[in-house]
């Protein structure tokens, strides 16, 4: 488990491993926004955690197909599922990785590009605890999805069909953990349904994934 | 006799072949009658006006969209625990009708929403998780076409569909939260229990009958298209390995 | 070692391979043979476990370490990293023997992406070694292996028979193995019928 | 014959004429492909099992 959670990691930081991939994104979109809104302080603070939050949440999404994919393609998942490991483990091993590669720098720029779309002070924790927290629910969600559609030739455009709509009540409550911290108020129901949320999907999505990826390896 | 004898493919199509014309002819009735009562017989609501008329689409509408996932979430898990290829085809059949349900209900929202809120679209809880739901039928139904081995689309939808279930309602609660109270102008609403005097009910309860059987009637007729479908692939599959 | 019981499999649902009976004792080996599309690589996989089979047992399932037609390496990892990685997958400690049984130690520091179609192949069944598993499956081993190779190859694999071991090897290639069977599958071709997921509908 | 719709008489008439029209065209699409499926169906029954 550790080897391929190590060489998960390896292969990210690799050449071709697309590392900082989705932190450009990450980086590019957050810098569209106020060229699309105007470059005004009062129009981009209260949007700021909201774009933050989208931002992350495509920058996650568009890594997605690699958690899956690749391993499908030169023949690496078959001999991985032949091998004395728990599909179940595999996928979380995998959704583990992905977190650490994507979700982890995300978490750490958001702060820093909070700057750029003028996020008000008490902003800045808040957005960083709930991307902190957040996160990971979309990189496992994120792997269930790359899962359901690993065999397909162009599964890319389904899954964010798929995806998208079960990250729907993780965006709703990171975002609102944010946009709660930034104005000052009370966070603590939204912090506490996102902290569910992920732990729910963390202890119940891996069955599924490997449900699913039985189903598409056979 | 069973009821699972009835997942047997060609006693499926043999019942929906005698119960189709009783179920459609039933359902016509009742969405002409309903909708007729409600339409042309019914007084205006004093707040609403004669938009309250709405309510005999929308509400019925809106019912079946959630009735046609839970529906299929019950199908899914017959599929995956009984394995019954009808069920798998039933659930397939069912979204369709299901998506077809939720624009409705979205559709005559908005436009009860129009003069109601001054606005086409507003961010209301119940509007926007019935556009969320939209957006599951849309995943579930592009799913069943991405995939070609029948089995495996039947499985892969199944499992998505209980997962999807369980996000569907996280969404409904966490929409509900997100706009609590956001909307302080839109207190009136479409919601039956609050605001449907007893005038109104009794064509209502004729309209929801009616979308009921509707809807029973298209899974009928579409899970017996999806049984044939399945039957000529399977045969020129057959032809072909001989 | 391996024991299949009247095994039927399916491609995509279809069944290729009815009746499959099969006893692998330690030290033996078999060859599959059969015509392209006659079913060997179906019939492997379904060993590996990475299928069911649609009918019949398989008994020792769980010693089979198995090797596709893809070789499974990481192109931005070293020989010697894709190795290490299934050691401890496997839970072995050792990757030199298997480096040396296919004459990869100058090549151990090269990245899987920068080595030929050969050495990559060479890569993909040293890792067989270092399974540690006693049940070699093996489909094609020797496609793009010179005969320099293919005898490390058939050295490899008679190695692992003397120390108790078993290969099942769909090849056409004569590897002069000692105590080999050949297994030829057209007999077990499967009566020409429809998908098992297609006969409820009939 | 027509209700006294008032000042919502748009409304309410939109309303009616997208559901019914999203409804007909589910019916009608449903109604099509059962037939086409169904004539598929006999098609390839009618040419009999081969073997």
């Amino acid at each position: 488990m550790r080897a391929l959670l190590l060489r998960d990691l390896a292969l990210a930081v690799r050449a071709g491993g697309g590392f900082g991939l989705g932190l450009s994104f990450f980086l590019i979109v957050t810098v569209l926004v106020p060229f699309a809104v105007g470059p005004d302080t009062g129009t981009l603070a209260p949007i700021a955690p909201g774009v933050l939050w989208i931002g992350a949440l495509l920058a996650c999404l568009l890594s997605l197909d690699r958690i899956l994919a690749l391993d499908w393609e030169d023949g690496s998942l078959d001999l991985l599922a032949t091998a004395p490991l728990p599909l179940e483990g595999i996928v979380t091993v995998k959704a583990l990785a992905h977190w650490i590669t994507t979700g982890l720098p995300l978490v750490a720029a958001a702060p820093a590009l909070g700057v750029l779309l003028s996020l008000p002070g008490p902003g800045y924790l808040w957005l960083f605890v709930s991307l902190l927290l957040g996160t990971p629910a979309l990189s496992v969600i994120g792997t269930f999805g790359a899962a359901l559609v690993v065999g397909l030739k162009r599964g890319g455009l389904l899954m964010s069909l798929l995806v998208l709509p079960l990250y729907v009540p993780t965006l709703i409550f990171g975002a609102e953990v944010a946009r709660r911290g930034a104005e000052g108020l009370d966070v603590q129901t939204p912090l506490l349904m996102l902290a569910g949320i992920s732990t729910g999907s963390l202890a119940l999505l891996p069955f599924a994934a490997a449900a699913v990826l039985r189903v598409n390896l056979r | 006799m069973s009821l699972w004898e009835y997942a047997n493919p060609v006693k499926f199509i043999r019942l929906a072949d005698r119960m189709l014309p009783p179920v459609a002819v039933l359902a016509l009735l009742c969405l002409v009658v309903g909708l007729v009562w409600g339409f042309f017989f019914t007084p205006d609501d004093y707040r609403q006006g004669s938009t309250v008329k709405i309510i005999y689409l929308h509400v019925p509408s809106a019912l079946m969209a959630i009735n046609a996932w839970l529906m299929m979430l019950v199908a899914s898990l017959i599929w995956i625990i009984r394995r019954h290829h009808v069920s798998a085809l039933a659930a397939r059949a069912a979204a369709p009708v299901g998506a077809t349900m939720t624009v409705i209900a979205l559709a005559t929202g908005a436009i009860w929403g129009q003069p109601m809120w001054g606005t086409w679209w507003a961010w209301d809880p119940r509007l926007t998780s019935f556009l969320i739901l939209f957006l599951f039928y849309l995943g579930y139904m592009a799913l069943w076409e991405a995939i070609e081995s029948d089995d495996t689309a039947a499985d892969l939808t199944a499992i998505l569909c209980l997962v999807g279930s369980v996000f569907a309602i996280l969404s409904r609660y966490a929409v509900n939260f997100w706009n609590q109270g956001l909307h302080q102008g839109a207190s009136l609403s479409m919601d039956a229990e609050e605001n449907v005097a007893d005038v109104f009910w009794l064509p209502l309860l004729v309209c929801m009958a009616g979308f009921v059987l509707l809807f029973l009637a298209l899974v009928l007729l579409r899970t017996q298209t999806e049984i044939r479908a399945r039957r000529t692939r399977a045969l020129i599959a057959r032809e072909r390995a001989a | 070692m391996l024991t299949l019981d009247s095994v039927s499999v399916t491609r995509g649902g279809v069944p290729v391979l009815d009746d499959v009976s099969l006893a692998l004792g330690r030290g033996q080996a078999v060859v599959l043979r059969g015509p392209n599309g006659s079913g060997k690589t179906t019939l492997l996989r379904t060993v590996a476990g990475l299928q069911p089979p649609a009918a019949g047992r398989i008994e020792g399932a769980e010693r089979v370490a198995y090797a596709g037609h893809a070789d499974g390496l990481k192109a931005s990892l070293s020989a010697a990293e894709n190795l290490r990685f299934w050691v401890s997958a496997f839970g072995t400690h050792d990757i030199l023997p298997a480096l040396a049984a296919f004459d990869l130690e100058a090549l151990a520091d090269r990245r899987a992406g920068e080595m030929s179609a050969g050495q990559k192949r060479r890569l993909g069944l040293a890792r067989m070694l270092v399974t540690g598993r006693p049940v070699w499956v093996l489909d094609e081993p020797t496609v793009s292996l010179d005969t320099t190779s293919v005898g490390l190859f058939a050295k490899a694999v008679s190695d692992h028979l003397e120390k108790g071991g078993a290969a099942l090897i769909a090849t056409h290639i004569d590897l002069g193995l000692p105590d080999t069977r050949t297994l030829d599958v057209t007999p077990y071709r499967a009566r020409p019928r429809a998908a098992a997921a297609d006969e409820a509908f009939l | 014959m027509m209700p006294e719709l008032g000042k919502y008489a748009g409304t309410v008439l939109s309303a009616y004429a997208v559901s019914l029209v999203l409804i007909v065209v589910l019916v009608a699409v449903s109604l099509w492909r059962a037939r086409r499926v169904r004539a598929a169906l006999d098609r390839v029954e009618k040419r009999g099992p081969r073997s």
